[in-house]
């Protein structure tokens, strides 16, 4: 493979990030894979050990800096490896979500939704979907700044 | 001791006073350059010395300092047996800058408000304003001029200015532009930020001070570059660490020394706090911050 | 830090749509790479030690392989360079295959994404730490909720090998949905002769703690070290006293109290016992049936207890228990077939579900083993078995096999031709799924042997005719509608979660799908394992199980628990969250957050106030660092930097 | 007599399709006389057209919408956000035509031919789900005069009342309920009736009508057997199957079935007093004489003893 079209597609590709916590959604991705359910290929995962780790920050700052699309999933309300720490995550990321489209940042890029491991087909799902709104929505205009 | 008050190095300069004793009391004012939140300094440790067992600190709060005081309680960076707090109705402060700027007077030596005028005195006459003109942008949208918790009210309680229906009127406006103004809007406005964090600084319930993330490089959240998207996450990150505490009394706003509307942006965050999670900050010492807690049966989420 | 790089092919799995050498290559520009290869099967052991040698020979300080999901091989590959002397918390993977392979075809867009996977977890290894375990005793008792069929396998076998077992049940008695049964299949052998022994052993054993009538209240703590409370319920009988002589059930004049134990075909006394091998052997009062507490008078069993065991002021009761291991074995319910309005919705009485005839069937059952029709209690002389009510059908949330009808149709049809030779019986099936030991002969014995007629195809309306009952179905291999006139409809009522399933899954912070039924850890290769260390799993609240399978389910998490105990000590996990004192400024928002109370506040000599975090309690979730507000609080290996670098490879 | 009841005065689009201006006109009649004693003013759609039923559907579903979407964007036009049709097929049609203009992929197209303003803001109810949702059956109970107390009567209500169940979204689809509980608050007894919602044979009587004969003799064989006098029926086709064909199928079964099958709406109005012949039922094919008379003999009996209703 040429190197320069690899590190070309750094700048060219739309960028999706993912937060996945490691008991549910990471297990659902791991799942779809598995099933080889068939996926876009913009999302890049980062793992997480629960969606109540995830800072709003860590979604604001790469939408900032220009990423196109940040989705969170954790396991479902009530079904947390933790207990709660999803039920933390979910009022701070709705109200990240609320926020975003004020400061100038459309919020269809960030999307937060709920994953279980078994639920492989769902995670196909929810990816396909959330990179058609990406591409719909398009590249970043705060990137490459 | 007490805090409140004084008159600064000129008649439009108010500046904090320390009281350590009956003798110190003359010192104390009150109008409508009486700007600053004091309540900061109960936290923010360097001024006020540690209590001595048994012993109280008494402040002097207007209606939105009340309300840090309430989230500093809830919180538990404050008891609230160890204040003693002066609580004055307040008409609203003004924008000195504004004043300074727009007026065209200058030799001013006292400000008071008569009714819904603004009477401004130099060395020649008395000039009256109306009292929108020069209002702070934060005491124009008072919903809350009277003290929320006190032990001793100084003058008769008033009327809010501002129904709770429009308390979000700022935001409106802003909201009714497109995606793409508001998006050229921000980068504009915080495009001027030269990160000196004097908006940190003021701010009562930022606690974290020189422990700031936009400052520390463990965890390195922010570089020393400076350009837009560092300008555009600071502002992120001293807003988010507000979602669900902000009391809204403007200081960050206030001390701007680039004028940069930034309450604008925590009154965004305390409408959808209130929207959706049916909060207001700094009215009940007994809640809890809602971001700080949760609710699993969580409607409309 | 010098970092090597190990890209897996695993075999075509990942090299067959990603270019590995070429991901191999583009690494070697990372910061701080030396090494970087692609290897055909990096979790083979030639695999395993091409990293160790390289880890030698390069003196590499951390090891990135890019391969499988972690959840698969993290644990391999971090024993792999430890062996290599490096710490284990050196090693980061990048899952090329399930999240980039296995779902794009397009190669070139798959390397790409490869690469930038290396990428970040090369990033994040950058920001490293070596992190040590610590070591926590282990309490060697294990707690086991339910007692049916597996829970008391469970409970004998860790017995056996000396371990103290609180088992708790939360029916009057052990036994389960075993006990409720006449014969299994495919031995047709007497269901409460082969449970009994075990029943009675559990009473025996003196290192079992049977609470019987109760349920677990809470649980707090981890692998290890949990404690839990109990409620054990209040039954209004002294059980220290009560020797289960059943006087009182005979003389109670309050005879319409509900009998679930007959599953609803005949009625019990307000105090009772629910059958006669049931342990423990104690009677208990049914408060809405009792007339001492509806009325307020009668105290016929309190004046003719010969122990004086009645205790009328009975509150429920806390218990607390520590153990150190969890073995969760609460079974199933039976599917409510009212829900197929067609097959009458529940309300004919002479269409009952599968286990209302091992009921009929039984000898201890309310027609003492013959065959009768609850609505006239004469014999039946046809009797159609409908398969799969409640099972492989979407259209009612259940499109799942329960994976035990089609063997007990089978089995009630050759008891119900053995009891009543001149009955007929029929069976309405859509597939025989017969896959185990004899199982299918046994089907077939009841086919050719016994004369039983199966029909495929559904059935799909049953109405009265008189006071019979007409099935009406389609014979889908002669392709013809059929109708049958039947005395006795037997649904095959299918396997569902036990109700109250997800409350407990949450108390014990296990998953469970969307039918309720328990996750195990991994499908295949840890069955009886959960995703929260020291809790496991036995029989049907998996999944729909027939008793053999429940049982070795049973041994096999008894298994699991003695080899979790046959270490003195575990080893704590170093993932957890730790407090940089400098920066902390005391505002202790950690604490209000933290869901396990692992966090304390602590003054230092110069009065401050900072957090704390007990490592042993907590379980690293990380919702204090993201509360932090100066990040003061870090959770190790997941800490604000790691994240950062791996984001700022994508935008910085 | 009871104290009037009216209850508050509603006001529905009405659509009563082709069945009920021809073969079925008891049936419009008798619901126009029995939604006016309820209090429910119809208002008949001005110029509706066919609904797109069967034909229509099968030769291009989304013209069959489109000719269902002008009479309730018509009805929307006149300001009514229900129309009620008795006719089971014809609801099936304007339900039809609101669920293509929901479907997002279809709503262009279906819009273009219509080429009319249409927001979708109606629903269409059958006359069932008025009486039963809407009125409720107190409000029935309180307007009879004649109580149906001595009429043994099973309702029938075919395929379509309540099928597919997401669809209609009314009543059980297996074990329907709505005129059992409106002909309970008639005054009559309703026997369990277990073919409720058999096949009756349905469009099979032109083709093959020895499929209809057998399907629709079992129905009345059942309906004999529990001891019914009498059929309740809410749908024109299930009507003419039971009715004019009965005697067909008394041929096809060697019967004698006497059986008279009448609209719901036929017996709400003989209980709310109102003149058999107002109501249609002299169009019936089985006569319903028999039930006629004893009811009559019924209210005589009443009036003998000073009336029984309280």
């Amino acid at each position: 493979m040429d190197q320069s079209a690899a590190s070309g597609a750094l700048v060219d590709s739309i960028r999706i990030i993912g937060f996945l916590c490691n008991w549910c959604s990471y297990g659902g991705a791991d799942t779809a894979g598995v099933c080889r359910f068939k996926q876009p290929t913009d999302l890049r995962v980062v793992r997480v050990p629960c969606t109540g780790r995830v800072d709003p920050l860590f979604v604001a700052k790469p939408l900032i800096y220009g990423a196109d699309g940040v989705l969170v999933s954790g396991c479902h309300p009530k079904d947390c490896h933790y207990a709660v720490g999803n039920l933390y995550a979910r009022r701070r990321l709705e109200v990240l979500k609320n926020f975003l489209s004020f400061m100038g940042i459309d919020q269809r890029r960030f999307r937060y939704t709920w994953v279980s491991a078994s639920e492989g087909q769902r995670w196909q799902q929810v990816v396909s979907e959330f990179s058609e709104t990406i591409h719909a929505v398009g590249p970043n205009p705060l990137a490459r700044k | 001791m007490v805090i409140g008050w004084g008159t600064g190095y000129d008649p439009l300069h108010v500046t904090p006073v320390f009281l350590r004793g009956l003798e110190d009391v003359s010192r104390l004012i009150w109008n409508p350059l009486c700007v600053q939140n004091l309540t900061g300094y109960l936290v923010k440790g360097a001024l006020t010395p540690p209590l001595e067992e048994g012993k109280k600190i008494g402040i002097c709060v207007r209606g939105c300092d009340s309300r840090s005081l309430v989230a500093l309680i809830q919180e538990k960076l404050l008891s609230r047996e160890s204040l003693h707090i002066f609580g004055i109705p307040c008409r609203g402060t003004l924008d000195v800058r504004r004043l300074m700027n727009e007026s065209g007077l200058s030799q001013i030596r006292s400000v008071t408000i008569q009714g819904d005028h603004l009477v401004v005195q130099n060395d020649e006459e008395a000039h009256r304003f109306p009292l929108e003109r020069f209002l702070a942008r934060r005491c124009l949208r008072c919903r809350h001029p009277n003290p929320v918790i006190y032990d001793e009210l100084v003058y008769q309680p008033i009327t809010p200015r501002t129904a709770p229906e429009d308390a979000y009127r700022d935001v409106e406006a802003m909201e009714a532009r497109s995606l793409q103004e508001r998006h050229l809007f921000w980068s504009s406005e915080l495009d001027r930020c030269i990160r000196c964090y004097a908006c940190r600084n003021a701010c009562p319930l930022c606690i974290c001070q020189d422990r700031c993330i936009a400052e520390t490089r463990e965890p390195r959240w922010l570089t020393q570059r400076v350009n837009l998207p560092e300008k555009f996450l600071y502002h992120f990150i001293h807003a988010l660490h507000l979602a669900g505490r902000c009391t809204e009394c403007g200081e960050c706003e206030r001390v701007c020394p680039m004028e940069i509307p930034v309450t604008l942006i925590k009154e965004k965050l305390n409408q959808i706090t209130r929207d959706l999670l049916h909060y207001e900050a700094g009215l009940d010492p007994e809640a809890l911050p809602p971001l700080l807690t949760y609710n699993p049966n969580e409607a409309g989420i | 830090m010098r970092i090597g790089v190990f890209v897996c092919q695993c075999g075509t799995n990942i090299a067959g749509t990603v270019d590995t050498e070429a991901v191999a290559r583009r690494a070697m520009e990372y910061a701080d790479v030396v090494y970087a290869t692609s290897y055909v099967y990096t979790c083979s052991e030639p695999g395993q030690q091409e990293i160790q040698r390289r880890i030698k020979e390069m003196n590499l300080q951390g090891v990135v392989v890019a391969a499988c999901s972690p959840r698969m091989h993290e644990p391999t590959f971090r024993r792999a360079v430890e062996r290599a002397g490096l710490n284990r918390y050196m090693f980061e993977m990048a899952n090329i295959r399930e999240h980039v392979s296995w779902i794009s075809t397009d190669k070139e867009a798959n390397t790409r994404k490869a690469m930038e996977l290396v990428h970040m977890a090369v990033a994040k290894l950058r920001f490293n730490q070596p992190l040590f375990s610590s070591k926590v005793p282990i309490n060697k008792r294990v707690l086991i909720i339910g007692a049916g069929v597996a829970g008391i396998q469970a409970a004998l076998d860790c017995s056996d090998g000396g371990l103290d077992v609180v088992l708790v049940e939360k029916n009057p008695s052990i036994g389960g949905k075993m006990a409720q049964l006449d014969k299994t299949f495919p031995t047709i052998d007497c269901s409460s002769c082969i449970l009994g022994p075990k029943m009675v052993d559990i009473s025996q054993k003196e290192n079992v703690t049977l609470h019987a009538c109760s349920e677990v209240e809470s649980v707090s703590g981890y692998v290890g070290n949990f404690k839990v409370q109990i409620r054990k319920k209040a039954t209004y009988v002294n059980w220290n006293a009560c020797t289960g002589c059943g006087e009182c059930v005979r003389k109670c004049p309050s005879r319409k109290a509900p009998d679930p134990f007959n599953e609803h075909l005949a009625t019990a006394r307000a105090i009772n016992i629910p059958f006669p091998q049931a342990i423990p052997k104690k009677a208990a009062i049914n408060r809405d049936y009792c007339l001492h507490f509806t009325k307020g008078k009668c105290g016929v069993c309190k004046k003719i207890c010969p122990v004086n065991a009645i205790d009328y002021d009975m509150q429920d009761e806390l218990v607390s228990e520590e153990v150190g291991a969890i073995i969760v074995a609460t079974g199933f319910d039976l599917f409510d077939h009212s829900v197929y309005g067609e097959y009458g919705g529940g309300r004919y009485p002479d269409v009952i579900s599968g286990l209302q005839y091992e009921r009929i069937l039984s000898a201890s059952g309310p027609f003492g083993g013959h065959i009768r029709r609850p609505s006239n209690g004469r014999e039946p002389r046809d009797i159609v078995f409908i398969a799969c009510v409640g099972s492989r059908d979407a259209s009612v949330g259940r499109p799942y096999c329960s994976g035990v009808c089609c063997m007990y149709i089978a089995k009630q049809a050759i008891l119900t031709r053995d009891h009543l030779p001149d009955s007929n019986c029929y069976v309405f099936y859509m597939d025989i799924r017969s896959p185990g030991k004899n199982y299918d002969e046994f089907v077939r014995r009841a086919q050719e042997e016994y004369g039983v007629q199966y029909i495929r195809g559904r059935v799909g309306k049953i109405y009265p005719r008189g006071d019979r009952m007409v099935v009406q179905g389609a014979d889908t291999l002669l392709g013809i509608q059929v109708e049958v006139e039947a005395d006795l409809v037997v649904l095959a009522t299918g396997v569902e979660a036990s109700a109250g399933a997800g409350e407990l899954a949450e108390k014990l912070r296990i998953s469970y799908d969307q039918y309720g039924f328990y996750m195990e850890s991994h499908p295949k290769l840890r069955p009886v394992e959960t995703n929260t260390a020291g809790v496991f799993l036995a029989g049907a609240c998996q999944g729909p199980k027939d008793i053999p399978a429940s049982v070795a389910q049973g041994s096999a998490a008894a298994a699991k628990v003695q080899a979790l105990f046959a270490r003195d000590a575990i080893e704590t996990d170093p993932q957890v969250a730790l407090v940089n004192e400098r920066t902390c400024v005391g505002c202790l928002k950690c604490i209000m957050v933290c869901p396990f109370g692992a966090i304390q506040s602590k003054t230092l000599r110069d009065g401050s106030i900072k957090a704390e975090v007990l490592a042993s309690v907590c379980q690293g979730c990380g919702l204090c660092n993201a509360t932090c507000p100066p990040k003061a609080i870090q959770l190790q290996h997941a800490t604000d930097n790691q994240i950062l670098a791996e984001l700022n490879i994508l935008c910085a | 007599m009871p104290v009037e009841l009216k209850p508050k005065k509603t006001t529905v689009a009405y659509y009563q399709g082709c069945s009920l201006e021809q073969m079925a006109s008891e049936f419009d009649v008798s619901t126009r006389v029995v939604c006016d004693a309820l209090g429910v003013e119809l208002v008949e759609i001005p110029d509706w057209s066919c609904c797109g039923s069967t034909p229509a559907h099968s030769y291009d579903p989304l013209l069959s919408a489109a000719l269902s979407g002008r009479n309730l964007a018509i009805a929307e036009q006149q300001g009514f956000d229900v129309v009620m049709t008795p006719c089971p097929g014809c609801l099936k049609a304007l339900k039809g035509a609101l669920k293509v203009f929901k479907d997002p992929n279809k709503r262009e197209a279906f819009l273009e031919i219509l080429q009319m303003p249409f927001q979708g803001n109606i629903q269409a109810v059958s006359n069932l789900q008025l009486y039963f949702e809407t009125i409720g059956t107190e409000a029935i109970r309180n307007r009879v005069t004649k109580p149906l107390t001595s009429l043994s009567i099973v309702p029938y209500y075919g395929c379509l009342i309540s099928r597919p169940p997401d669809f209609m979204q009314f009543d059980d689809p297996e074990n329907p309920i709505s005129m059992d509980r409106i002909l309970e608050a008639l005054g009559a007894s309703v026997p369990e009736f277990p073919f409720k919602t058999e096949c009756c044979g349905a469009t099979y009587g032109v083709t093959r009508n020895e499929i209809v004969g057998k399907l629709t003799g079992r129905i009345l064989d059942m309906a004999n057997r529990v001891g019914a006098q009498a059929i309740a029926v809410s749908c024109p086709l299930c009507q003419q199957n039971l009715d004019l064909r009965q005697a067909q199928v008394n041929r096809y079964w060697r019967r004698d079935f006497h059986m008279p099958v009448l609209y719901i709406s036929q017996f709400m109005g003989l209980a709310f007093g109102v003149e058999p012949e107002s109501l249609g039922i002299d169009k019936l094919f089985v006569e319903a004489d028999s039930l006629l008379d004893i009811l009559s003999r019924e209210g005589e009996r009443d009036q003998s003893v000073g009336g029984k209703m309280a």
